[in-house]
């Protein structure tokens, strides 16, 4: 029966850090246990959702007891700004795995170990 | 039973569908397959967006970062994908070992989520807010060129002033955003090569 | 919609699930019933192009019947799978595209009060959401495993991706003449007399039809542009191996896109429901005169949107029969070189224009619409106390 | 330029590669030996009097005859024929060369008698060598790529020889 | 591949999109037939392209050495079946050649009416392909009506649509019937509009110029090395028609008639004023001109019909009469070449007295414009293979014979 009083309370903030942190640790997981090099760049793009999901959770009015946001619109300003620079990130990553791809013909993380001497 | 609260309902499927599709990509082998499970976990973070009333944030997550950068992955996995579907096994040890550590972070992380009780006490149920009446995209709008609208009810005047706009950050983002797009330009461009190719001047004897 | 059901249904949500539903209802069936139109109309002009009939035989003397015939064909045909496609993506991507390509008209307004969902960022929402679509094409493509899928799928999304910025670039014109992203307040705006179009209200408004044009049907792969399934090269693009129902689907996506591309284009720049001469002001059919003239005024500027709507795809159709088809390269030269400098142009021109006149130069300045235009100290006042 | 000052600026110049002619026939041709061919096409296509520039055709006919009473009344011995058909854009005139070959190689049979290839002089030469190959069983000597180009790679046999047997069935097909 | 460190400086590459090779065809809709074109690509760049052939090969060559000269006409209608006369024609006159044997003045009129219609038919075949090839369906259609008319005509003559075998050896199979030649010329006075339409559907349109001009450049000499002959060598500025260049015994069927060849002499073509001017994007020898070339031929030829059927009128006499079946074929070796629509088509006809002719041989003109191909691909875009290839406008049945 507690599914059914789980639907009727209120979500609070801390539902929103709880999905915060499965993303966040999802990208974690992804970005250690891939080995294809766009399986990492997936993991951060994860990772960054994660972060994005707690941002919007502060800064929204509905999930605090007072009715008020936490941190006001910062929270969503902070989202916006990286939403647009993991763009940015993610076309310079690209850049990245295609020269990596170029040079050693695979896109295997553990085949580049040419620094390793 | 009680009155089913529909804001704590459209919660739960958002956040079930974005993680269960973030375990999705972290499980799955085959790269184009992770590529679309994310697109539809970033879909469903979109929807919380929507939820947490922050409108303007959720379509800009929709067109930038599921229509813009995932698009760029996807070219990515079809530039780079060796045969088709080609799967690269990651050994057990390194799986084990990684479980264990994101194990330990998600501990830490649930544990600090929960124990603050300030934001665990829920607030007033959602329906007495109607969605359109608080529209963020204007006020956002506004913070970016630097008059924060939302803190002109600020009483004192000290903590009034240190609220400044975003415009710096967002003109430094802007510039940011035209290097980065050159660099990647550059580094991914076609390099010529020095002496034309040669290849069979004859037609090719072997035959495919 | 939602608080006149609410008086009949007792627990409020109720009424916000049959209000939304029943939206959902009248718009499918409405865009489903334009694209079976669209399916016998592109048979129909095709054939007066090529000095032929068309169909006449399907259901009477015009053939009207064609699409029906076609959809039961298409249902009864069998949906093969290859044998090196990726299952799941196989039969994903088709209801991936088609579903972005019709969720795009619930944003759309038929007349100021027959919308779905009443956004203040309403342009906003159509960009985002139509820059989904690329995912059905390049899934399709990439998961049907043969080598000319892949290169059909491939060129489609640089073209797709590619000329929706020329696309945004020429919204974003539109909207700081008008001042707002809100397409009922665009479509309020040019109420009155053809003149009073946006697209008469500056030299720069009407250059920017033109090149959204192009960019539409670019991004929406019709005619002179529609590389990916160039039938000469790559048979037929991504969608060779699709057949039966699964194909029809994308063909489905494909007119819907063209539906609501042209009804956006008739809403920015040629006055949504307000037709050439204001019909419905001067038969009288205005809500003051009882509710049923008000619905009539609403079904005549319906009728309005919806037409223009239709006259925009069959201005593609038209285009299809006669051009021929441009190589891929070109196709990227025109959206780089030409469109994407055109309309940077046109906004700043725009811009200007507004700045210098900002009543419009020709006509008395009209009552300013109703949310001032972008008046920081404005704003900022009423936004604050809200 | 008619056919027999050709034929006597080439025998004036070449002598003995120019092993025969005839002028008589509707279309009068003149015969030269395999290993002179190719000094003396490349004389015809580079003389500015001649200026052959343009190979129009060429063709193998064997001559065999196969059924025993017609055999006594032939004239010619068994022997293949290469013929190459010239033309000039500049001068207008045309001419027939004929390279007389025994039908096998030194009389072994299945060896392929030897031209050389004038895929050098004119490049329209590659493809129709490679079709006299395929179908009249004469190999040409320098040829780029001589591959078969109208019947499949693993055919058997040269359709257009005289002794040409059709195979009973080809990867399970029945061709006869 | 990987870097190659040479020296100092790295030695750059290509990025390495890995290289596709792709088979157009045998079963593809552009490649006018079974044909498979070998592509061997870099991203959108082609680097090879190696046409394979004999998909549709049948020996006819083998068969003409077993049936008499007249039985064979039929095996050269299926040569080139879009333009069978000429076909007939040309072996016709081979054997007449051969035997000697002069066709009376009538029935010269006669088969220059009908090898002229029939080059109309083909051009039209080729033009309207073409546009299909680059995307636009329209042209196809008009293009087709035009011929539905001229087939109709060569039906009421002899009774087939496509594989006439009309034209034998010794003259005609049957007189035309009466009122032809009238319905003949209605014909030519409609179709004269219908190509100024075709003008403007295609060749003055923007993208027909864009994705044709400048397209698979063939340089004169190249073509007269590969032995490509009609429109396509002509389209290269050679100055070269075998209707009044070619062998006596053939050019004396267009003695007197008024017409030009269609070829670029110092950069005008020959009365092109009424017709649309050559866009600057063109190269000589590009698949632009190879088209315009054709569709000019089309003017000359309705000129050459309608001076035929004036002569064919006032001529006297028969149209002289086939040879009987078992005609002995006299000892002596004859080569022969016509203009056929899409080149030179030559017929070698050996006879050692015997009804049975000891060797025939069909020397076919898409056959050497077809091996133009990898040297006129190479470099292009993967949209432009078809583009010069439908430009080249070849037919299998005539090159696998």
């Amino acid at each position: 029966m507690n599914i059914m009083n789980i639907l009727t309370q209120p979500v609070s903030l801390s539902h929103y850090l709880v999905v915060g942190a499965v993303l966040f640790v999802c990208g974690v997981i992804c970005m250690t246990a891939k080995r294809n090099l766009l399986g990492v760049l997936m993991g951060i793009e994860l990772a960054l959702n994660g972060a994005n999901v707690n941002f919007v959770a502060f800064s929204s009015r509905f999930l605090r007891a007072d009715g008020q946001s936490a941190i006001g619109l910062d929270g969503q300003c902070m989202a916006l700004f990286v939403i647009v620079l993991a763009a940015g990130e993610a076309a310079v990553a690209l850049a990245i795995a295609l020269c990596f791809y170029n040079n050693c013909t695979t896109i295997d993380v553990d085949q580049a170990s040419e620094l390793k001497g | 039973m009680a009155e089913v609260n529909w804001h704590t309902f459209f919660f739960l499927v958002a956040a079930l569908a974005a993680c269960g599709f973030a375990i999705a990509v972290v499980i799955s082998g085959n790269i184009v397959r992770m590529a679309f499970y994310l697109v539809m976990s970033l879909g469903a973070v979109s929807g919380l967006f929507f939820l947490a009333g922050a409108d303007l944030i959720g379509a800009l997550q929709l067109m930038i970062y599921v229509g813009g950068t995932l698009v760029l992955l996807v070219f990515g996995v079809m530039l780079t994908s060796g045969g088709p579907f080609a799967r690269m096994k990651t050994p057990r040890w390194q799986w084990a070992l990684s479980i264990v550590l994101a194990g330990w972070l998600l501990a830490i992380l649930l544990k600090t989520a929960t124990s603050v009780d300030d934001w665990g006490s829920a607030s007033v149920s959602r329906s007495h807010v109607p969605p359109e009446a608080a529209p963020t995209a204007r006020a956002i709008g506004l913070a970016l060129v630097g008059v924060r609208v939302d803190r002109l009810a600020q009483q004192n005047q000290d903590t009034q002033a240190g609220m400044a706009g975003y415009l710096l950050p967002f003109e430094i983002v802007s510039v940011h955003l035209v290097v980065v797009l050159v660099g990647a330009a550059y580094l991914a461009r076609t390099k010529r090569r020095k002496q034309p190719a040669q290849f069979p001047q004859k037609s090719s004897t072997q035959s495919l | 919609m939602a608080e006149w059901l609410k008086g009949y249904l007792d627990p409020p949500w109720l009424a916000y699930l049959a209000a939304a539903l029943l939206q959902c209802a009248v718009l499918l069936a409405v865009v489903m019933t334009a694209v079976a139109a669209f399916n016998w109309m592109e048979r129909k002009i095709a054939g007066r192009l090529q000095d032929r009939l068309g169909p006449t035989r399907v259901g009477g003397r015009f053939g009207w019947l064609q699409s029906v015939a076609d959809g039961i064909k298409l249902l009864t045909k069998e949906d093969i799978i290859p044998a090196g496609a990726d299952a799941m993506l196989f039969r994903l991507a088709p209801y991936l595209s088609f579903c972005t390509a019709f969720c795009v008209f619930v944003a759309i307004p038929f007349t100021d009060k027959w919308v779905a969902l009443r956004l203040n960022a309403a342009v906003f929402f159509i960009l985002a959401v139509a820059g989904l679509e690329v995912f059905g094409v390049i899934l399709g493509g990439y998961s049907s495993g043969s080598k000319w899928s892949l290169l059909g799928a491939m060129r489609e999304a640089a073209q797709v991706v590619s000329y929706e910025v020329p696309m945004a670039l020429c919204v974003v014109v539109v909207v700081t003449v008008a001042g707002t992203m809100d397409l009922v307040a665009i479509g309020k705006m040019q109420s009155g007399w053809f003149w009073d179009w946006l697209v008469f209200h500056d030299p720069f408004t009407f250059l920017t039809f033109w090149i959204y044009s192009t960019c539409a049907v670019a991004s929406v792969n019709r005619a002179p542009f529609d590389l990916p399934e160039a039938e000469s090269e790559l048979v037929a693009g991504f969608m060779t191996e699709y057949s039966g129902f699964r194909w029809s689907v994308f063909f489905m996506a494909e007119y819907g896109s063209m539906l609501a591309v042209s009804i956006l284009a008739a809403i920015l720049f040629f006055g949504g429901w307000n037709g050439p001469i204001p019909l419905a002001g001067l038969l009288g059919l205005t809500p003051q005169h009882g509710p049923v003239a008000g619905f009539l005024g609403e079904l005549l500027g319906a009728i309005n949107t919806l037409g223009k709507g239709i006259l925009g795809v069959g201005v593609m159709m038209w285009l299809r029969w006669t051009l021929p088809r441009l190589r891929i390269d070109q196709v990227m030269t025109v959206c780089l070189k030409y469109c994407i400098p055109l309309a940077a142009a046109m906004f700043v021109g725009a811009a200007l224009w507004t700045y210098a006149f900002p009543g419009g130069l020709i006509l008395p300045a009209r009552a300013a619409p109703t949310e001032p235009a972008f008046p920081l100290a404005a704003a900022a006042h009423n936004a604050g106390e809200q | 330029m008619e056919a027999h000052d050709i034929l006597s600026r080439l025998q004036e110049r070449f002598g003995g590669a120019i092993t025969g002619s005839n002028l008589e026939n509707v279309d009068p041709w003149i015969e030269i030996s395999p290993d002179a061919l190719f000094e003396v096409c490349r004389y015809l296509r580079d003389d500015p009097e001649l200026r052959f520039d343009f190979l129009n055709c060429i063709s193998a006919v064997d001559y065999l005859q196969t059924d025993p009473k017609k055999a006594e009344k032939t004239t010619w011995q068994p022997h293949v024929e290469v013929l190459y058909h010239l033309s000039s854009l500049v001068h207008k005139h045309r001419l027939t060369l004929k390279v007389m070959l025994p039908r096998w190689k030194d009389g072994a049979q299945g060896q392929l008698p030897e031209v050389p290839s004038v895929s050098g002089l004119w490049r329209t030469a590659e493809w129709h060598e490679r079709e006299v190959y395929d179908l009249g069983g004469v190999r040409f000597t320098g040829h780029p790529d001589l591959r078969r180009i109208l019947c499949p790679e693993d055919w058997i046999g040269h359709p257009l020889r005289k002794d040409y047997q059709a195979p009973a069935e080809y990867h399970g097909i029945k061709a006869r | 591949m990987a870097i190659e460190r040479t020296g100092l400086e790295w030695d750059e590459f290509d990025v390495r999109t890995d290289e596709l090779v792709i088979n157009m065809g045998p079963q593809h809709p552009s490649t006018h037939g079974v044909l498979r074109v070998l592509l061997r690509t870099d991203g959108e760049v082609v680097q090879q392209a190696e046409p394979h052939i004999g998909y549709l090969h049948r020996c006819a060559e083998k068969i003409g050495e077993n049936v008499s000269a007249r039985q064979w006409i039929p095996y050269t209608d299926r040569l080139d079946y879009l333009a069978a006369m000429n076909m007939n024609l040309g072996w016709a006159l081979t054997v007449e050649k051969l035997l000697g044997l002069e066709v009376p003045e009538k029935g010269r009129h006669l088969r220059v009416i009908m090898a002229e219609l029939n080059r109309i038919a083909s051009h039209l075949v080729a033009a309207g392909t073409y546009g299909l090839d680059l995307g636009s369906f329209t042209p196809f259609m008009y293009c087709f009506r035009e011929r539905e008319k001229i087939l109709n005509l060569f039906e009421e003559a002899c009774g087939a649509r496509l594989t006439y075998s009309y034209i034998t050896v010794g003259g005609v199979m049957a007189d035309l019937p009466a009122g032809w030649t009238d319905r003949c010329l209605a014909f030519l006075d409609q179709f004269e509009p219908v190509v100024d339409e075709l003008h403007a559907l295609l060749t003055s349109n923007a993208i027909f110029v864009r994705r044709a001009a400048g397209i698979g450049v063939l340089a004169p000499e190249l073509a007269v090395s590969y032995g490509c002959s009609g429109p396509v060598l002509r389209a290269s500025g050679v100055d070269w028609d075998l209707r009044r260049d070619g062998d006596p015994w053939y050019t004396r069927m267009y003695q007197g008639y008024d017409w030009d060849v269609i070829v670029q002499v110092n950069g005008r073509y020959p009365h092109d004023e009424n017709y649309p001017q050559v866009p600057r994007a063109a190269v000589l020898g590009d698949c632009w001109h190879r088209f315009y070339v054709r569709m000019l031929e089309v003017v000359q030829s309705m000129r050459l019909v309608r001076q035929g059927i004036e002569r064919y009128r006032t001529a006297a006499g028969s149209v002289g009469q086939p040879i009987k079946l078992s005609q002995k074929l006299p000892k002596g070796e004859v080569y022969l070449e016509t203009e056929a629509p899409k080149g030179q088509m030559g017929f070698m006809v050996i006879g050692d007295d015997s009804a049975v002719p000891v060797r025939v041989r069909a020397r076919s003109s898409s056959f050497c414009n077809l091996s133009v191909l990898s040297e006129l691909c190479r470099g292009c875009l993967v949209a432009d293979v078809p583009a010069i290839l439908g430009s080249l406008d070849i037919v299998l049945g005539e090159i696998d014979r």
